[in-house]
């Protein structure tokens, strides 16, 4: 990261010693954003039951995690990243939310020690910071993503913003969004904001239905999702609610029963994409993870459903691993610093597809999935590639 | 704006404002008591909200039983926590009590995320009050309609309860000395809780009011009603019923009407300066008792 | 009647708590050097007349003056305008209400009726305090202890002055461990830090016994003679009161009904029947 | 020989260490005037407030009618027939001055008709005051109050701690009469007076306390004739 | 004499404490890793630590419920933020909306800004404490709380999109220049503060504390004390926020919630209102308690292979929420109370010792 008194090319980094070799998990567990979080731990946590070892040059590594709690909370983060690092991480997956990301990844990049975004869909997790790398796509082509799906598949000319005051994940998403759907000949006739932790959205929805917009489109958290939808259709909202990667968990359909039928929204992962089986063998066993013990499925918000999130924390940490294994030298010289480099040049096929990292750090992705709520369940709608790329 | 879109909003504003007014209630009679501002006082809202989920999901009891027992357990609650956590604070200084307030607040919080994970759980639905009916062109639910109602109510008993009754004239004793009030052979600590009930159970009826037509619960959901409910009170004038039930209806109703106005983004900024500028004309609230310290 | 000069002049201040007239229509002289008493039946409104006077309430109407100058005035205003309930409405068109801090830089200190001292600080601290009001650094130069040699001198003469009344032995005491008679004493000598010309004390014998009353007897005439002041005393401790008062001034209802000297005053009818009470048999 | 109403034996009371009542015996017999006398700080106040459960004493007895009510809390004593008029009036400000007269009788279920109208005739002053807050009384009418809320218990034992405090002579003079008309009533008085004098003359029995232990006692007469005490505690006589 | 010596030791003392202080820094700097979690608790905490103070001088000396330290904490984070961030680095952090024209090539050294984030602090607390200072107690508080959230929701607004980057939040805010750099500013800071509250305008505010109608009685111009206890606060909570932003190297305004008043509230008390050294210690305690020695209840715990079933994930908060309350339980007025740390009790012991031998020293 510039600025500091670390440049990326001689920092130290941390050195794998022993036979075990420490990932972080850094997620929020508690919190705003500690449902998402704790599901993308799940998936990790299934990653990690799946290849709990590593072989580096014909020596054989546990994996041990150690997990985190940022509990959704910028000041939070960046003691909690702290923390990993000075337990001896090597290498970092998370976090769900893009702020805490940000906040924290100075302290990876200054530590030496690499980070994989699972799901945090902000540019400026990554943007100048060698040290940052993600799995998912960004929040610019997920805004485009919807905007195109709202102004050319559907037709809408007018269309409604819903997002959350101070959240960088929420207004950024909202910005692209609005920058493409104008640029598609639309019009945003209303753009709503709302705090943090705001439960009552009825006036900001009349105010939605009085624009007479023909979608709303409303990124945010999954617990903001649950409290909105009920109350757009108590309120006789008839705009098509667009949502975005967030929205693709079972819970929002649980808690908000049939408010949810009709909602569309992009997502990074479709269990029923038969153009990678990976993704099915990871369904199946995922389930059958989380439905082992009780305790996991509270966590998984009652539910055995696979949150896209889940599936992006396993891809995470098997980029990690991937990038591990790549690694040559022997003990000693088997540094974070190298992890980095062989993060940048890594190649996984992951169930949320191929992965391989951008000057920047970013997940080579093209493709988002768009997916509809039907009689309460996901519906794959389409597969929308970017074209710029 | 239509007329009906009008409506619209005033129904909004008045409901949420009846809500408000609830929890403000709240508020203000723990702070009439014991001058402690009762942090944990939204927590115990959203408490009522998972003993909900538990009565009518997990245990699948009808609604009438469910209603009783989530009022019954809000209620305990409330009294276990005075107990355990402002009882034996009783002499120490003020902040001493806010700072275990804010204790109960984080425990209650974090111990909803420990045990029932920070993803949001539905909230069971209450037929009849979600019944839609129509009045004068516009649909509203039975319970939008009925909050309103049910806080003037509770407000009238209440007033009743404290300017007339001996168990009243005690609590107002109570709030200013602790000691004189033992010596006129009141049992101070029935008193306050006495007071942790009736606050408790009005935050009971608040989060099934608030609950029904916004059916998600998470950890974190009684933070924001709770802060704009203290608000509330403050507006009001803090330790004053009728004030706490003026200042919710009025923070309800203004924030309503600027995100009508299209001023979302900054409807607490406007709801804070609300509150500063009548601050300033009145500075204990709007029905607060001046404080005329005799010289 | 003397030739000294009258050093506070209170001309017919009314204060109204609403309905309630605490005081009405009150006008009094105290000259310069002398202990004056103001005394009357309990709620004749002493303590609102001193609080007047002291700027803790701003009068509904009249006029205080302050070796000469005016230093309060008032007339009823608002709502004030139908409720006043004296004579005297149009008389003082000025309106002068400052506060409290600016009346005891003019010279003018008070003790309370119930002893108000900085509880948790020391008796030392106390006393500080009223001095700093005559400080001349600024907050910057306090800070950085720019002057240093100021600073010192406010110890010295604090100190000098718990010497005098016989409080240095409790200087690092906190003042609410003090017996109540030292904290009367106390309260006295955080007055006379704010280096006053007039006195004003309220009640000072108040939870004393008569032991202690005939102390502060004394106590009273040698602050009096020592720090050259005026001394304005309210008191229901009649032994006190006629021991030295140089002129009484009696009211109820807020109103004056008589004044004099203590010889006087004890045997007007009018104040008898009011307050004092048929003399005791011994 | 009458029996005793309230006995306290060694009575032992410490704030945060410092000792300030150091083992007194005090008996107070059926339906006299007991008073108790002393410097500032002697541990007047202390001593009632630790009657009436207010303060938890280190070590004492004290028995009411033969029963032991240490460590019983203040409202239960109250409720027994106990009732203290505390140091510096403590009036609740908040309620009018009818409601703190009420709030005296807060254990009482019959009528107080009566009663108010008595304290009424005792403090004319209240009644032209019932309506205003407590809170701005003045000094005096505030402990007019706070003896006229005692009265309205019904107390079989009050304790009075300076009731004459900022009170005008002409009161003071009453204040002692109401005294002895209560306590013609079968009241048993407890007074802690800085009036010595005035003490001295109606209490069929004192104490004299100095620094935590009692030094003296007697009947008031006897102690009203005592060389020492005069010297001590009444000051010059006029 | 003796009361001279002791003072005298006790500064020795002092000084002998704060270069025992300095060594173990300067050991900690040295000796440990550079990933060490006693770096970060240290660091943190000092920042902890000067907002406590700055919080104490308000809430604690001059007895003003104040609840809008985040308030300026945003302010003064932002400020420095502002003038910071590298300027060829700008177009990157405000990439979405671009940077306002007259801000794009200003950056100021680091010291500069951090003063300027204090002074811009301090104009605003003269700006809004002129009305909100007539306000008694808790009305004072929630007008200062929501002051606090005025700021922290115009600051992430969309029109200010251009200046503070809105939602979006600022990053590559300079990190500290060196391991030392926030424990030289925050104890310059405190040290200010301790002579404040020591000197003659000190002790004034703490005379209103006890009692404002007798601190007016004794000539104190109240409005005047207020607002400068209440413009010096805020100075010093500024320079907090800045040193908040330098640690954290990317802010947010949700970072200035009302939770950070109340966390830095809570410090406040259990170390004791009314006590500099008792919010230092509680300011390191709390924070490594709750971001380091607590950290382990978060992971699962194994004892002889068995799992102990409490230990999950927000576990930890849920023992820090019981351990604070206890805290409070156990020392009513907070760790110090309102007694400053001091060398009394040593010296005392030092003195009994002394008196055999010296003798005549002790009498007068
Ligand atoms: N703030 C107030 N509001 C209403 N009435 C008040 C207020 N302050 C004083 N009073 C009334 O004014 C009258 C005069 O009170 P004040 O305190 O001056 O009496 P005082 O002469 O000092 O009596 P005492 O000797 O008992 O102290 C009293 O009847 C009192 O009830
Ligand atoms: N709450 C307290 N904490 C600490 N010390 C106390 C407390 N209350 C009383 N004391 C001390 O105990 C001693 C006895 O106090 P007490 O009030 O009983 O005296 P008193 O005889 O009633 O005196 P006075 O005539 O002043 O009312 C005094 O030295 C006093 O300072
Ligand atoms: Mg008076
Ligand atoms: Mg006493």
């Amino acid at each position: 990261g510039g600025g500091s008194d670390a440049p990326a090319s001689d920092v130290a980094g941390t050195a794998i010693s022993g036979d075990t070799i420490k990932i972080g998990v850094f997620e929020p567990t508690t919190g705003e954003n500690g449902g998402g979080g704790m599901q993308e731990v799940l998936g990790i946590r299934y990653a990690n039951t799946i290849v709990p070892t590593v072989d580096i040059n014909g020596t054989t590594y546990n994996i041990e995690l150690v997990e985190v709690d940022n509990q959704s909370d910028k000041t939070a983060a960046v003691t909690a990243a702290q923390s990993l690092i000075s337990s001896g991480v090597v290498g970092v997956l998370g976090s769900y939310g893009s702020g805490v990301s940000i906040a924290a990844g100075q302290t990876f990049a200054e530590a030496g020690v690499p980070a994989i975004g699972c799901s945090c869909t902000n540019p400026q997790v990554t943007a100048g910071n060698d040290f940052y790398f993600r799995t998912c796509f960004l929040d610019p082509f997920q805004g485009t993503v919807m905007a195109s799906y709202a102004a050319e598949e559907m037709g809408y000319k007018t269309a409604a913003i819903v997002s959350q005051n101070g959240d960088d994940y929420s207004t950024g998403i909202a910005a692209y969004f609005k920058q493409a759907f104008e640029q598609l000949g639309g019009t945003i006739v209303a753009d709503e904001t709302y705090q943090t932790n705001e439960s009552d959205f009825n006036a900001i929805l009349t105010t939605v239905k009085q624009s007479e917009a023909e979608c709303v489109f409303i990124p945010c958290s999954i617990a903001t999702a649950t409290l909105i939808l009920p109350q757009a259709k108590a309120n006789g909202l008839q705009a098509h609610i667009l949502g975005s990667d967030t929205w693709e968990n079972e819970s929002i359909v649980i808690a908000a029963g049939d408010a949810a039928e009709g909602v569309v929204f992009s997502t990074f992962f479709d269990e029923n994409d038969e153009s990678t089986p990976m993704a099915k063998d990871f369904v199946n066993g995922f389930k059958a993870y989380l439905n082992e013990d009780a305790q996991r499925i509270t966590l998984n918000g009652g539910t055995d459903g696979v949150a896209a999130v889940s599936a992006l924390g396993y891809d995470g940490y098997m980029t990690m691993v991937t990038a591990l294994a790549s690694l040559d030298g022997t003990e000693g010289d088997l540094t974070s610093v190298n992890l980095r480099d062989a993060l940048a040049a890594v190649n996984y096929d992951g169930v949320t597809g191929n992965i391989t990292f951008s000057e920047t750090g970013d997940a080579n992705k093209d493709a988002a999935y768009l997916k509809k709520v039907e009689d309460g369940k996901f519906v794959f709608v389409k597969k929308q590639i970017d074209e710029t790329k | 704006m239509t007329s009906t879109a009008f409506l619209q909003y005033c129904l909004t504003g008045i409901s949420i404002g009846g809500i408000y007014a609830l929890i403000a209630i709240g508020y203000t009679m723990v702070y009439g008591i014991l001058r402690l501002i009762n942090f944990a006082h939204g927590d115990i809202f959203m408490m009522a909200a998972y003993f909900m989920i538990f009565a009518m999901v997990d245990f699948a009891l009808p609604w009438y039983v469910s209603i009783v027992i989530v009022l019954a357990a809000t209620v305990l609650l409330g009294v276990v926590i005075e107990k355990v956590a402002y009882k034996p604070l009783r002499n120490s200084p003020r902040m001493s009590i806010m700072i275990s307030a804010i204790g109960v607040s984080y425990l209650l919080q974090n111990l909803a995320t420990y045990l029932f994970s920070a993803l949001p759980k539905g909230y069971p639905k209450i037929d009849f009050l979600m019944k839609t009916i129509t009045i004068g062109g516009i649909s509203t639910s039975v319970v939008t309609f009925i909050t309103p109602i049910l806080t003037l109510v509770f407000v009238f008993v209440l007033l009743q309860l404290i300017n007339h009754t001996k168990i009243g004239m005690a609590m107002r004793a109570v709030s200013k000395d602790f000691e004189t009030s033992q010596l006129m052979g009141i049992k101070i600590n029935r008193v306050i809780s006495f007071t942790f009930v009736i606050g408790c159970f009005l935050a009971g009826v608040g989060s099934i009011l608030y609950f029904t037509p916004r059916p998600s619960v998470y950890p974190l959901v009684g933070s924001l009603p709770g802060l704009k409910c203290f608000i509330a009170a403050v507006f009001g004038g803090i330790g004053s019923i009728p004030g706490a039930m003026l200042g919710g209806f009025v923070i309800g109703l203004s924030e309503t009407f600027i995100k009508a106005a299209g001023y979302s983004e900054f409807s607490d900024v406007f709801t804070f300066i609300l509150l500063i500028v009548v601050l300033l004309f009145k500075p204990t609230g709007l029905f607060g008792e001046k404080i005329t310290e005799k010289v | 009647m003397s030739d000294k000069k009258t050093i506070l002049s209170v001309k017919d201040i009314t204060m109204q708590f609403g309905g309630v007239v605490a005081v009405n229509n009150l006008t009094l002289k105290v000259r310069e050097g002398e202990i004056v008493s103001l005394i009357g039946p309990n709620g004749a409104g002493k303590t609102t007349a001193f609080n007047v006077i002291t700027g803790v309430y701003a009068p509904t109407n009249g006029e205080v003056k302050f070796h000469g100058n005016t230093i309060i005035s008032n007339f009823p205003k608002g709502k004030m305008d139908k409720l006043y309930a004296g004579e005297n409405k149009g008389k003082y068109k000025k309106t002068l209400e400052p506060t409290p801090d600016k009346i005891t830089k003019l010279g003018i200190a008070r003790t309370f009726q119930n002893i108000r001292l900085f509880k948790e600080l020391t008796v030392l601290e106390n006393v500080l305090i009223a001095k700093h009001m005559r400080m001349k650094a600024n907050i910057f130069a306090d800070t950085f202890r720019l002057n240093h040699k100021e600073e010192q001198k406010m110890r010295e003469d604090s100190l000098e002055l718990l010497r005098i009344l016989d409080l240095y032995d409790v200087k690092d005491e906190i003042a609410s461990s003090l017996p109540y008679g030292k904290q009367r004493h106390l309260e006295i000598a955080r007055a006379l830090a704010t280096e006053p010309t007039l006195l004003l004390l309220d009640e000072p014998a108040a939870g004393l016994n008569p032991q202690e009353t005939d102390e502060l007897t004394d106590f009273i005439k040698d602050i009096r003679d020592k720090f050259h002041l005026t001394i304005f005393m309210i008191e229901h401790h009649m032994n006190l009161v006629m021991d030295i008062s140089d002129w009484i001034y009696v009211i109820d209802f807020g109103k004056q009904i008589a004044n004099g000297t203590p010889v006087e005053i004890q045997n007007n009818q009018h104040v008898i029947d009011a307050y004092l009470g048929v003399a005791d048999d011994e | 020989m009458m029996s005793n109403i309230l006995e306290i034996k060694n009575l032992v009371v410490s704030y945060g260490g410092i000792e300030a009542v150091k083992g007194i015996d005090i008996t107070v017999p059926e339906g006299q005037i007991v008073t108790l006398i002393g410097a500032n700080g002697a541990g007047k106040s202390t001593t009632l407030k630790s009657i009436s459960g207010l303060v938890k004493p280190k070590q004492a007895s004290i028995l009411y009618h033969g029963q032991e009510i240490v460590g019983k809390t203040p409202d239960y004593i109250v409720s027994q027939g106990i009732t203290l008029v505390p140091e510096g009036r403590r009036v609740f400000p908040n309620l009018t001055v009818l409601e703190n007269l009420k709030i005296g009788a807060y254990l009482r279920k019959d009528s107080l008709k009566e009663d108010l109208d008595y304290i009424y005739s005792l403090f004319p002053r209240l009644k032209e005051r019932e309506w205003q807050m407590a809170g701005t009384l003045s000094g005096g009418e505030q402990q007019m109050l706070a003896v006229g809320r005692a009265l309205m218990s019904k107390p079989k034992v009050i304790m009075m701690d300076e009731p004459s405090l900022g009170l005008a002579p002409l009161v003071v003079k009453d204040i002692f009469k109401i005294i002895q008309t209560i306590n013609e009533q079968g009241i048993t008085v407890l007074l802690i007076e800085q009036n010595a004098n005035m003490a001295l003359k109606v209490a069929h029995k004192a104490y004299v306390i100095e620094t935590g232990t009692i030094t003296m006692e007697g009947t008031g007469a006897e102690l009203l004739a005592n060389e020492e005490i005069k010297q001590a505690y009444l000051g010059k006589t006029k | 004499m003796t009361e001279q010596k002791k003072h005298k030791l006790s500064i020795l003392f002092s000084v002998i404490a704060i270069v025992v202080l300095a060594i173990a820094l300067v050991g900690v700097n040295k000796f440990t890793a550079p990933t060490y979690m006693l770096r970060t608790v240290l660091q943190l905490g000092s920042i902890y630590a000067l907002v406590a103070v700055s919080m104490n001088l308000l809430n604690g000396f001059t007895g003003l419920f104040s609840l809008g330290q985040a308030g300026f904490m945003a302010l003064g984070a932002y400020t420095f933020a502002i003038f910071t961030i590298p300027v060829n680095q700008r177009a990157g952090v405000y990439y979405l909306y671009g940077v306002a024209d007259w801000l794009a090539n200003i950056e100021l050294p680091i010291v500069a800004a951090l003063i300027v984030a204090g002074i811009i602090c301090a104009i605003m607390a003269a700006i809004i404490g002129a009305p909100v200072l007539r306000l008694k107690s808790d009305y004072f508080a929630i007008a200062t709380l929501g002051f606090a959230e005025i700021v922290r929701i115009i600051v992430g607004s969309s029109p200010m999109n251009r200046v503070t980057n809105g939602s979006l939040g600022l990053k590559l805010i300079p990190k500290f220049p060196n391991f030392y750099f926030p424990f030289i500013v925050v104890v310059i800071c405190i040290f200010i503060v301790w002579l404040l509250i020591n000197s003659s305008y000190g002790r004034a505010f703490k005379a209103i504390r006890e009692d404002e109608i007798a601190a007016e009685a004794m000539g104190i111009n109240l409005a005047k004390h207020k607002r400068m206890s209440f413009i010096i606060s805020s100075f010093f909570a500024g320079i907090g926020g800045a040193l908040m932003a330098m640690y954290m190297g990317a802010i947010t305004s949700t970072t200035f919630n009302i939770t950070l008043t109340y966390n830095i509230l809570l410090i406040v008390v259990i170390g004791g209102m009314g006590s500099l050294t008792g919010s230092i210690i509680s300011s390191f305690l709390v924070i490594a308690a709750r971001e380091w020695w607590l950290r382990f209840l978060d992971q699962p715990f194994f004892i002889a292979g068995v799992q102990i079933p409490l230990f999950k994930s927000g576990f930890r908060m849920v023992v820090f929420s019981i351990i604070l309350m206890i805290v409070v339980l156990f020392f009513r007025k907070g760790i110090m109370g309102t007694k400053e740390f001091s060398w009394n009790f040593i010296l005392k012991r030092m003195g009994k010792k002394e008196k055999t031998p010296v003798g005549g020293e002790g009498n007068e």
